[in-house]
């Protein structure tokens, strides 16, 4: 613990792929994507926009940050979209840059699952159901987060498609946080492959963390941890 | 002028459907009182339809066994974790889940509110394994412009949808404070409305809302006045939900009999 | 940060179109401000696309000889009598008619802004000669769930919609006060918006108005300060319409020579 | 003029054909119906509703009544829907009870045309166009208006259809109202028959200022005209 949570590193390390004039949306347990937002809007991107999920809210100004997507703090925002609109949106394919998603499951290729773990009929574990994930084939670009760094989450093979890896309109999904490390995608192979290690974890620890065979390069930068001014953001949002 | 207000108990037991749509996101607007009653009544619902993202009145529902299938993108709790019930009775099979995602619900419930007899989806949405699991939910229609198949969803057209107000008059002219979610989209879709309102109001003061924020009288069957009537979930304008009254249920509902112990203390007439 | 204001003439000078949007309903909302510089410049457009009932915005680009096609269902000027210059081009054969009705310009919109292929039509609509009439707007299709040839029209994805607003702010986020009529949905299926404002104003005035009265910021592309930007048209909750005016206009629009010889005064800066 | 005028005798007219607790629509030009509307809900049909066309005003409150269907004054209403969803709404064939209709030309049938007067390449006159008219198969009943009784206006057949009289979830155009008299239509026939006439108007006169062959009964009864409560109600709203 350098003086800073992994969530607030995390944060950090998200706010970073979203830059100025950029739109970003999230849907539910959206409290890390939209502290990365606001991180970015108080840093480098102070033009960028988000919409924070179900509550159509367009940059909320709400501190702290409520933890639920939907709540009605957030609606004190630049402005605020009816719910079915955000959901138009999302269809057009030009309107959303970057697009945070989560899952259940989340595959060596950046599919991401929030239906089911196991087969259709029984399911061993019956997730809550994908909401929006199916739009990310429309979205500029894809992070995907996920608080669970272990063999089930991050898998070879998601047991069902939420949210598909293949984009329409896109790149796709660029970027996988995680407690231990950033992971990015081979552009030959399609496959996630070791970006950064998140400080005092090591690429043998992710590896033996995640479900699928992992590519890790010989030296494996450190994930930037985040700046003073970035914690004095982080801080009053949470 | 006759009034649409009602006691939640004769709104429920006038009722006659088979597809009951729920409104609310998340723990938030949930119609409680309104599900209360359909539990304390044992209401069978052939098709419940929620929101994108449904919760509690979805998991109550479920639990209480009432629900033969569920057509949703979304139940569950959030920040907070899985929904009991659904998980429960979806992975024993004793609920049959007809997987959508929100923009189906979006785009079905305005074709249903339009009178379109399907509705259209973008691209994208083929890409995912949700319209492969759910054969009665979508099919596949040739663009009549450019020759491609395109993928196809059903109109919504609940028999009845509850819905929480935070106001309404007695001609049943609604007012959703905060977020609406597609609580209006459903009213609009749905045959008959039942409002449960925090506060029953003179039509002058739901004058004063503006465009979009409220359903017309014309739409709406039955008034209900429920002040809590969204708790242990929020009330958006009114109150926040009560974070440790929906732990308790979560751990609670983790079993069957542990639901049914929560049940009869959430709702004292039931049972 | 940048702002997106800028003059009438650089607004109208940086777009690239071929289809353009314009916004209003009767004589309410017309985007005056935009179309007399569109005038000014003499801009092309291959395709006009209105609003289910449009008026002098419509009827000033026609008569002045930009337009190619419109897809319409509606141009006129209510109670005060037909749209000179459109009824002349289009008895001549000057301009070509795309006829749709309000419900293909709704839910075309609808489709346009959420990236749908395309839209399904109310049954209803088979049984007028609006579909028969414009061969390009509409197709048959077949219900996949029932087998049933069903009406479809095209999505409307303007190139350019150009929008009156009461305020907007420096980042493009726009109030619409009063009815907004199709403008909102209008902005949402075109690829860039122009919005002219009564008035702008900072980021805080703007977060006071309610949901579902914006435009954001992120859809628009150039912001005009143009108070008196819809005379003689009328801008809710800022002025109404000058009737005087508009019967002038009727009255001297009736011959290309009249509306040649209104134009300039109603542009000082034209021709 | 015998104490009335021709408007108000067919704002009193049409506003008897409003049914307490029905819902009734009208489109541009609807300063007619609009005031029929405000009548019925003053008198017989306190539970009446009405949309004001364009403005997606329910119920408007204003007083004077405006000219335009899309005035800002309308907005003062029990609520507000936005047009898209009044739209929308039309569509469901099952929310209004009453459409009041108008058109360049009316025919025997029913049928209403705002399109054009002649063939479709060079018309005579080019109409506005029909904008709502097609929803018309959808609406409970169609009352149609006009301020012009003319061999032109009432045709055997229109020219184009943009409201069809043929309804898919209703009745149909029941009742025609002109400035000499109303009309209904024969179970039969389908035909559009003499049903009233106002006042001073005589049977001979309105088959001479119709176009198509209206079938006339032996005594035609005279239209009902607006009470003493009526013209004091309309005269508020004029």
């Amino acid at each position: 613990m350098n003086g800073w949570t992994t969530s607030e590193l995390m944060a950090a390390e998200m706010s970073r792929h979203i830059a100025d004039g950029e739109v970003a949306i999230m849907g539910a347990v959206s409290a890390l994507p939209m502290a990365a937002c606001r991180l970015a809007q108080a840093t480098h991107a102070p033009a960028s926009w988000f919409v924070a999920g179900g509550s159509g809210a367009v940059n909320p100004h709400a501190t702290p940050l409520p933890q639920s997507s939907c709540d009605d703090r957030l609606l004190d925002a630049a402005c605020v979209l009816p719910l079915p609109e955000v959901v138009m949106l999302e269809g057009r394919g030009d309107v959303f840059d970057v697009f945070f998603a989560g899952g259940l499951q989340i595959d060596a290729f950046g599919n991401t699952n929030l239906e089911r773990i196991g087969r259709a009929e029984h399911p061993r574990l019956k997730g809550p159901g994908g909401v929006g994930l199916s739009f990310l084939p429309l979205a500029g670009r894809v992070v995907i987060y996920t608080m669970t760094h272990d063999p089930r989450t991050l898998v070879e093979q998601v047991d069902f498609v939420s949210g598909p890896a293949k984009s329409l309109t896109g790149r796709g999904p660029v970027l996988i946080v995680t407690p231990l490390c950033t992971m990015d995608f081979d552009p030959d192979t399609g496959r996630a492959r070791l970006r950064t290690v998140h400080p005092g974890v090591t690429a043998d620890q992710v590896r033996a963390a995640t479900g699928f065979a992992l590519a890790v390069q010989d030296s494996v930068p450190e994930t930037e941890p985040p700046s003073r001014r970035d914690l004095e953001v982080l801080r009053r949002l949470a | 002028m006759s009034s649409k207000v009602v006691s939640t108990h004769d709104a429920v037991a006038a009722l006659s459907f088979k597809t009951l749509a729920a409104g609310g996101m998340h723990m938030h607007n949930n119609p409680m009182a309104v599900v209360f009653e359909i539990v304390r009544q044992e209401r069978r619902i052939e098709r419940l339809i929620t929101s994108p993202s449904a919760a509690l009145a979805a998991d109550v529902l479920i639990g209480a066994g009432l629900v033969d299938e569920v057509a949703t993108s979304y139940i569950g709790f959030e920040h907070l974790g899985l929904a009991p019930c659904f998980r429960r009775a979806a992975e024993a099979g004793a609920v049959r889940v007809l997987n959508l995602d929100e923009a189906s619900i979006t785009h079905g419930l305005y074709a249903g509110a339009s009178g379109l007899p399907f509705a259209v989806l973008p691209p994208a949405l083929e890409l995912s394994d949700v319209w492969r699991s759910n054969p009665t939910g979508y099919r596949k229609v040739i663009d009549p412009f450019t020759g491609v198949a395109v993928l196809a969803t059903e109109a919504i057209r609940p028999d009845v949808a509850v819905i929480h107000a935070a106001e309404a008059d007695e001609r049943g002219t609604a007012w959703l404070a905060g977020a609406s979610f597609t609580d209006r989209l459903m009213a609009m879709a749905s045959k008959r409305v039942v409002v449960q309102a925090e506060r029953v109001v003179s039509s002058q003061t739901m004058k004063e809302h503006p465009a979009g924020s409220t359903i017309p009288g014309f739409l709406v069957t039955a008034v209900v006045e429920a002040p809590g009537g969204c708790r242990p979930t929020a009330s958006h304008g009114n109150y926040a939900y009560d974070e440790a009254a929906l732990q308790e249920y979560l751990r609670m509902a983790r079993t069957a009999e542990g639901f049914a112990e929560w049940m009869p203390r959430a709702v004292p007439a039931a049972r």
